[in-house]
């Protein structure tokens, strides 16, 4: 699959980046753990997961061309 | 409410002043509650915060505030009108960042109705905001999840 | 607060405007609720209201006013300013005749000082209201003493 | 005592003024007899006295010059 994934917040701060797409992706747990490999320091943060604007709360199942947000805590207002 | 609550750069006075103008013409409200959020000259440790930079994920914060404003329609029935304004961008100390009006046939409900409405933008709105302080370094606001 | 509350005519817009734009001068105060009464198009019996005419107890209102505003600041020391505008004579349909400001540090204390505010202003402000409806009829409000 | 005694709100248009002077008043009983005489209508009305901008919740024991107010129901807002 190929997934979009979006950074936001502080996240974007970590990641150096907003947008990143990853190919190949099998599973949201393959997806976390690449990114996790990538930007190591993910794992000290908390976020939740929106799936084409959606918010999830268990892991998503993922379809191809998914949009995936990674969102810390709203801090809107 | 299908138009984009997110403007970039500060709720400007002018902005305000014409979304408040056009409550004359709801000659079937009785109560109008607004509020306005502004950035505050905050101390963090010893740094005082000179302004606020917010980012969003624009889609979502579409979807979400059209979701909220549903429920609060369906909630208070008397409410005839919801307008909702939110920065992304720089904000400065002094400026509004948020502006919401809640209009409605009697006062209590435009009041309870505003209020709560302010506390869903807060929980459910994808929108983050990083505080800049005067030496120029900055830290992200790091609420908890609610 | 020793200034009048009391205006003639319709609170208007570019009255409330230019009260909305000192609060950028408050650089202490993180939120700001507005609360604005508006005459509305109501039916009573077959009649429409057209306006309504205010009449007050000018220097108790005066006096009372300043009461209320010292317990809203001794109840939330948050508070950082208060702002009240109230007509006496005629206030059309879709004008506005009570506008309250009240600024604070943090949001909830804003919007809990300012619907207590508005529902003392209710209360305890000496001040009459007579519906004119639209064929020149008129009757008093006759609520009963809360 | 010289009493000076204000009307509002509907009680200004059954008494068709809003301020008016009584001489030689003894108390307020006397007072509000007085008034009951000059307006019969009043005792279909339901009202508050203030006395000099204060409201009293009994009859209140006047002094010369004083001020008292009858007032409806306030309806502002």
């Amino acid at each position: 699959m190929l997934i979009k994934v979006l950074f936001f917040g502080v996240l974007a701060e970590v990641t150096q980046t907003s947008i990143k797409h990853y190919r190949d992706v099998r599973s949201f747990g393959d997806l976390r753990l690449r990114i996790e490999d990538d930007y190591p320091e993910m794992v000290h943060y908390n976020y939740r997961i929106a799936v084409n604007n959606e918010i999830i709360n268990e892991d998503p199942v993922l379809n191809d061309n998914d949009e995936v947000a990674f969102m810390p805590p709203f801090t809107g207002g | 409410m299908s138009e984009n609550i997110l403007i970039n750069g500060p709720v400007t006075h002018s902005k305000i002043s014409s979304v408040i103008k056009s409550i004359s013409n709801k000659i079937e409200a009785g109560g109008h509650s607004v509020f306005i959020g502004q950035v505050r000259a905050d101390m963090v440790g010893r740094k005082i915060v000179k302004a606020i930079e917010y980012s969003a994920y624009e889609n979502m914060v579409k979807k979400e505030a059209d979701k909220i404003t549903k429920m609060i329609y369906a909630e208070f029935n008397d409410v005839k009108s919801i307008n909702i304004l939110h920065s992304v961008g720089i904000v400065k100390v002094g400026e509004a960042s948020l502006f919401v009006l809640v209009s409605a046939g009697h006062r209590s409900h435009a009041i309870q109705a505003c209020s709560k409405l302010v506390n869903m933008i807060k929980e459910k709105l994808p929108i983050w905001k990083k505080e800049i302080f005067e030496d120029n370094t900055h830290e992200w606001k790091q609420d908890s999840f609610a």
